[in-house]
């Protein structure tokens, strides 16, 4: 309700106040004390930059943000599946949670020798990297939001006769979903870096594969450039889901 | 030597292993101390640019990419100088096997070739262009760490240096089934290892930096004179690393460093001569946006205050 | 009664780490996997036995920088949530760029850290520290946003500040969700310490592992692996545990 | 018991008749239930004919939600306990979805509107949706929701989810049927309407209804028989046969045979509830 | 309302006048409510003078609660209405921390035990907590609860959660109580006991009293006088004056008097109940 009440054009205005704010304290500091591009460059030297790399840029995110939806679906596929597994199956939980916390409590970039060698150097490894990186972060949401329901309110759709799948689809699902979508939300930056940061480790294309040249080439600009492009791209992602959320969680 | 020993630092351009076996040796043996110097030795890392990190100020030395990053720091205008260059040649060779369809520079066309996007991709167009083969003609991919593609087959020619990956390769295929191209047999020579500091360093310091160089020269010696020892020193940095690699690494390195000019006139010499080549080479494929000022960016000075024996290996 | 059922919990984990180590060792006898996909378990339990010293010195530094880190950012998150959740003017300032921040590849500035903090633990735990912050912060904020208005309201009748309406409601309220998100920066912590550690470090699971990456140590990645594994999961159990105790009015399992 | 006078109180057949059947639908022996340190049921036991209108009283606190429970297969009685349904020996579990059960606490879904809320156990049985909702739509004025069906639980006063609630119950149909305090919320006139309402749809479709109440005249006037629970551990203190003659009038609350019900139930009643006070208090004095 | 004979009835003093005082301690005039197209309240007037027992009755839905979320503070009444305490003008706003309030479902916080939820109110005045819980410890078997303070919520029935509620609101010490429905899930003996206790408190501390019931009996028993509220959008229909002298017996239930009320009472609320049923249907058949 609150959400629906909130004009959004007062909350777009704060949100430009506040980048305004930010780009303005970054341009002086860089300016006034006359960073070297390599320590920090001003602002508008990095969107004089993009815009002179706006075709590479475009390609690279095209590029990067494939491999990060992909993998963002594959991982809330697999998240999701297999938290409904658990609430399926209380004894996968067991199995599946422990091997879950221990396959992702190594970072990912640790695998990423790993998977490259596995899925090789292009556009699938990332997908499997980002995958991995989402689906634990949907599972434990969503495993929490399954668990967050009243007993009181299962024991009634019992009362119903309705299978585990009755109960599941009916009344554990919504119970669930603002969790969920939290942990969709967070994911999608998640699932943007995840590529960006394989990329740097070996790739054919992408933003992490621009930034990855241009640090050795020491353009810091182009580095920025890539980033300020690479957080459009998962703020555009982030808001994506979060416009869904305010959509499907009508009753908060 | 003063009184009180200077804080400086040495950054590496990646992580202890008998690469860097002589700085450890004369960091073990008090040669720092010796000379007034209280030197941590920072390993580097991924995305870690020493050039950066020295021109900055956060490390007093670097032992960064080689002379394609140096030019490409100066390039870009960061205040570093190039005091010395550690190995002399060309560290790396492409890979292909003996058995397999490539026999010539020519055979690359339609072939796939990995390489490192981080100077050696250079090399290759230079190789390449010497014998008049297109780049594009070349299905040229970024390497990745590992070299299992190549031993697998999915790989014609990889990269390696002769230190590290060529080892592993052998390890897991006989040497004498493998064929190689070296960059010196197509006249290029790409120097690499550099030793810099920056600009303030070497204008404001210039006492600390000789000494460096002489702890340092010291150190190498001793690592060449006991390689074992050396090992063992690195080892005890890096305890998971395997000993038979490292013993390889060090003989290995020891070749490339008393390679070419370094054989006459003692190790981290600046050839002159190399330094241009690979400036103009740079230069013609583009790497560099304008001509760079050579005598600026490499100062001999300081290494030829060491005395020539001490050089020497 | 504790006694047993603590006992029963703990040999029926090592007797399921057992069947796993079985399988595995099995698995790469039977089928002959080479050792460059997957080593034996017994000869990487050897490889750690032969430098002991190496892995629990890097266990031990590695545990120390996601700690602080995870505090850090566990405290942080919390308190950012909390601010985000009662100034609204704040949060649509602050929160597009919290999310922005999210998307830099800290990866990408190893040179930027060390410039900034130095090869210190400090770096490794304030990588590990921004990894952890943002999660927390989302589930904070969302955590208080679900209190049922009509126990708000039923504080409020009593006159209840906002520190109490915040400590004895809004924030039991939002306990469990907060420990989902910590649950989560348990992991993200140990990622943020291991990257941390590769921005030219000497010691930690982050330097070993990158060591074994490069020189193509399969064995020493997966002794690594299995260090970093055996932390996170412990440390998240910790989590889980004190969990458990803390939000016990929500177990439904 | 207030007088209802309803605006169409419908054609009441005769109530079927309250004796004891040979077979009865549920029977319960020795149903004891305990909760960690607290026994809720102890030796419970009751029969229930087909078509019969049970009711339950007791003190608070008694076990009357527990039994529910029960019968309604979410909890399993201690061992020992004997359930009998439709004349076969279960397990409380095979009663799931075979009774139509209203919790005690509404336990409306919040993310579904009136309509949907009330459909809920149609859906799980497989009714298509709009086939649900057209059957929910038309019940609403019965139950004074007509206009709320777009509503959702947060936006309704405490009597009205209480109706959403009962009207979910009763779209659910079955045999038996187990209200919890149905008509604990509402106003005296709503109440009385939702009785007749109640009386006219068990005599329709003869469903038999086991129905708590704390109230003693609800209990009498709709009852075929009432139950009196003890004090906690609750058991069946009394069975008491409500031999009025149906179709029950309102003014009946004023006659002297249920006056003469109503004083022996409260005396029943009152002599347990003062159990359970008194053992409260020991309980206190002994810590 | 049943008799209600109690172990200890203790010492009744004599009621105060119900007469209305020359200042009454609240005031309402004009109050309106809207919630979106929903008009829940409607240019409602009423006093209340200082230490009256006020019972107010009507039609589910018909704004109860909402008058009651407005005088605990929760809710601003329209523009247009206007609100007095204590002689002064003043926002509903004002009355937050004034009035102890006990809401229709009962709130506990699932992670709070019997006396730690009984406690809430004193905690967030202050008290520290150990003095608090000794204090509520005292009261635990007057609400037959002694014994169950360790338990949470989920492990209590319908009834002690009401009554853990209804502790809860006690200890919070104001001039102005607001009980919505308090009693609406105890078991007759249960209620009779506590309405008895309820008068007691009410007597010796002097507590001004606004309460919601479904039970004519109950407001006739308990009030100076009774409100009746009109059906939605709810306003004072009849302000019913009770001039049964105090203290008032079990008995009274059969008195004249006491019937000759509830008559007239029931007449009013039974014509607001056709009312709303009717606008609910009215409603329905436009659609
Ligand atoms: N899950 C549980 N855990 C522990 N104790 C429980 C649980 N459920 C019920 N009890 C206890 O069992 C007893 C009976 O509870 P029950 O809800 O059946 O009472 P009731 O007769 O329905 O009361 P009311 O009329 O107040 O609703 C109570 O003392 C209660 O504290
Ligand atoms: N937050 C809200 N949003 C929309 N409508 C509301 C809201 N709160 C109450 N209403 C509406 O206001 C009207 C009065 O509700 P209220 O809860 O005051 O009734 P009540 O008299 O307490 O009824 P009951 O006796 O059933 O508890 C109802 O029609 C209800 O739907
Ligand atoms: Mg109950
Ligand atoms: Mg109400």
């Amino acid at each position: 309700m609150s959400r629906a009440l909130a004009s959004p054009s007062l909350a777009v205005q704060r949100g430009i106040l506040g980048a305004v704010l930010l780009i303005a304290c970054w341009e002086g500091l860089a300016r006034g004390l006359h960073l070297p591009a390599y320590v920090l460059p001003a602002v508008s030297d990095i969107l004089v930059g993009l815009w002179s790399k706006r075709a590479i840029l475009i390609d690279a995110a095209g590029y990067t943000l494939l491999e990060a939806l992909v993998g963002y679906g594959l991982g809330c596929l697999i998240g999701i599946g297999l938290a409904v597994a658990i609430a399926l199956a209380p004894a996968l939980r067991a199995a599946i949670l422990p091997l879950a916390t221990a396959i992702n409590s190594v970072p990912v970039v640790g695998y990423s020798p790993l998977i490259l060698l596995w899925f090789g150097i292009g556009v699938s490894s990332k997908i499997v990297m980002v995958a991995m990186a989402v689906s634990f972060t949907v599972l434990l949401s969503m495993l929490a939001g399954l668990d967050r329901v009243d007993r009181r309110a299962v024991d009634l759709m019992k009362s119903f006769g309705a299978s585990r799948f009755g109960v599941l689809w009916r009344l554990r699902l919504p119970t669930a979903l603002p969790l969920l979508l939290a942990g969709m939300r967070v994911s999608t930056v998640r699932s943007v870096i995840v590529a960006i940061v394989t990329e740097m480790l070996g790739a054919q294309g992408g933003l992490g594969w621009v930034i990855y040249q241009a640090v050795l080439q020491i353009d810091f600009v182009q580095v920025w450039s890539a980033i300020f492009v690479a957080s459009a791209a998962s703020l555009a992602f982030f808001g994506l889901i979060g416009f869904l959320e305010r959509k499907l969680l009508f009753w908060t | 030597p003063a009184a009180e020993p200077q804080k400086a630092s040495l950054r590496l351009k990646w992580l202890p292993q008998a690469q860097f076996a002589g700085f450890y040796v004369a960091a073990a043996k008090g040669y720092y101390k010796a000379e007034g110097i209280d030197l941590t030795i920072n390993p580097g890392g991924p995305n870690l640019l020493t050039e950066n990190l020295v021109a900055t100020g956060a490390d007093t030395f670097g032992l960064s990419g080689g002379t394609d990053s140096v030019f490409a720091a100066r390039d870009k205008g960061l205040p570093i100088v190039c005091i010395g260059v550690s190995h002399q040649i060309t560290p790396f060779i492409f890979v292909t096997r003996k058995d397999g369809p490539v026999k010539t520079l020519q055979d690359f066309k339609g072939k796939t070739v990995t390489t490192w996007f981080t100077g050696a991709n250079h090399v290759l167009n230079g190789m390449l262009a010497k014998e008049g083969v297109k780049a594009d003609e070349v299905k040229i991919q970024p390497q990745q760490v590992s070299v299992t593609p190549f031993v697998d087959g999915n790989v014609d020619v990889i990269t390696a240096t002769y230190y590290n990956e060529f080892y592993t390769i052998q390890s897991r295929m006989p040497k004498d089934s493998l064929k190689t191209f070296v960059a010196e047999d197509y006249g290029i020579t790409f120097p690499r290892d550099t030793l810099i500091v920056a600009e303030a360093t070497a204008k404001e310091k210039p006492e600390l930096v000789k000494a460096f160089l002489r702890a340092s020269l010291k150190g190498w010696k001793d690592a060449f004179a006991d390689p074992k020892g050396a090992v063992d020193t690195v080892m005890a940095a890096a305890p998971t690393l395997d000993r038979a690699q490292q013993e390889f690494m060090l003989t290995e390195v020891k070749r490339l460093m008393t390679a070419g000019a370094a054989a006459k006139n003692g190790m981290f010499w600046i050839d002159a001569d190399a330094v241009k080549t690979a400036h103009d080479f740079f230069l013609k494929y583009g790497v560099i946006s304008k001509p760079l000022d050579l005598v600026a960016a490499y100062d001999a000075s300081f290494i030829q205050s060491v005395p020539l024996a001490d050089r020497l290996p | 009664m504790a006694m047993p059922d603590w006992l029963r919990k703990l040999i029926r984990l090592l007797l399921g780490l057992a069947i796993a180590a079985v399988i595995w060792e099995g698995a790469v006898l039977l089928f002959g996997i080479r050792p460059y996909y997957l080593p034996r378990l017994s000869t990487i339990l050897m490889s750690i036995a032969a430098t002991p010293r190496a892995y629990v010195d890097g266990f031990l530094r590695t545990l120390a920088e996601t700690l602080i880190g995870f505090a850090a950012g566990g405290a942080f998150g919390v308190f950012i949530g909390i601010a985000f959740f009662r100034v609204r003017a704040l949060r649509e300032m602050v929160f597009p760029i919290f999310v922005v921040s999210q998307t830099i590849p800290v990866i990408a500035f190893g040179a930027l850290v060390v410039l900034w903090f130095g090869n210190t633990l400090l770096a490794k735990a304030i990588i590990a520290f921004y990894l952890t912050f943002f999660p927390v912060t989302v589930n904070t904020l969302l955590g208080l946003e679900t209190v049922d208005p009509k126990q708000v309201d039923l504080m409020r009748s009593f006159g209840a500040s906002n520190r109490q309406l915040l400590l004895r409601l809004q924030l039991p309220t939002a306990l469990p969700q907060i420990f989902v998100a910590l649950r989560l920066a348990a992991s993200l912590s140990l990622v943020g310490a291991i990257v941390g550690e590769w921005f030219g470090d000497t010691t930690g699971l982050g330097v070993l592992l990158l060591q074994a990456m490069f020189t193509e140590n399969v064995v020493a990645i997966w002794a690594t692996l299995l260090a970093a594994a055996l932390l996170g999961t412990g440390f998240y159990a910790v989590v889980a545990a004190v969990e458990r105790r803390l939000v016990f009015w929500n177990a439904e399992q | 018991m207030q007088a209802a006078r309803l605006p169409n109180p419908g054609p009441t057949t005769e109530a079927p008749q309250a004796q004891p059947k040979p077979e009865p639908l549920l029977e319960m022996r020795a149903v004891s239930k305990t909760f960690g340190a607290v026994a809720a049921l102890s030796g419970l036991q009751a029969n229930i004919a087909p078509g019969e209108f049970v009711t339950v009283v007791g003190p608070s606190g008694c076990g009357k939600s527990t039994l529910f429970n029960i019968v309604a297969g979410l909890e399993e009685p201690d061992a020992g306990g004997i359930l009998r349904f439709e004349g076969k020996s279960c397990h409380a579990a095979d009663l799931l979805g075979r009774v139509s059960f209203m919790p005690q606490r509404d336990l409306l879904f919040p993310w579904r509107n009136v309509v949907d809320n009330a459909i809920l156990a149609l859906e799980v049985e497989g009714m298509p949706r709009d086939q649900a909702r057209a059957k929910a739509l038309k019940m609403l004025p019965e139950f004074g929701l007509a206009g709320f069906e777009k509503q959702y639980p947060n936006q309704l006063s405490g009597g009205m989810r209480q109706r959403v609630a009962l009207m979910r119950t009763f779209l659910f149909e079955r045999d038996l049927m187990l209200l919890d305090e149905p008509f604990g919320a509402l106003d005296a006139l709503t109440r009385a309407m939702m009785q007749r309402w109640l009386l006219d749809v068990w005599q329709k479709y003869r469903r038999t209804i086991l129905f708590i109440t704390h109230d003693v005249d609800e209990a009498i006037f709709l009852g075929d028989r009432v139950l009196v629970m003890t004090a906690r551990p609750g058991s069946v203190k009394l069975e008491q046969v409500v031999d009025l003659p149906r179709p029950r009038r309102p003014e009946i609350v004023t006659s002297p045979e249920f006056i003469r019900l109503k004083r022996t139930l409260l005396d029943a009643i009152e002599e347990e509830s003062m159990k359970s006070f008194q053992s409260s208090i020991a309980q206190e004095k002994s810590q």
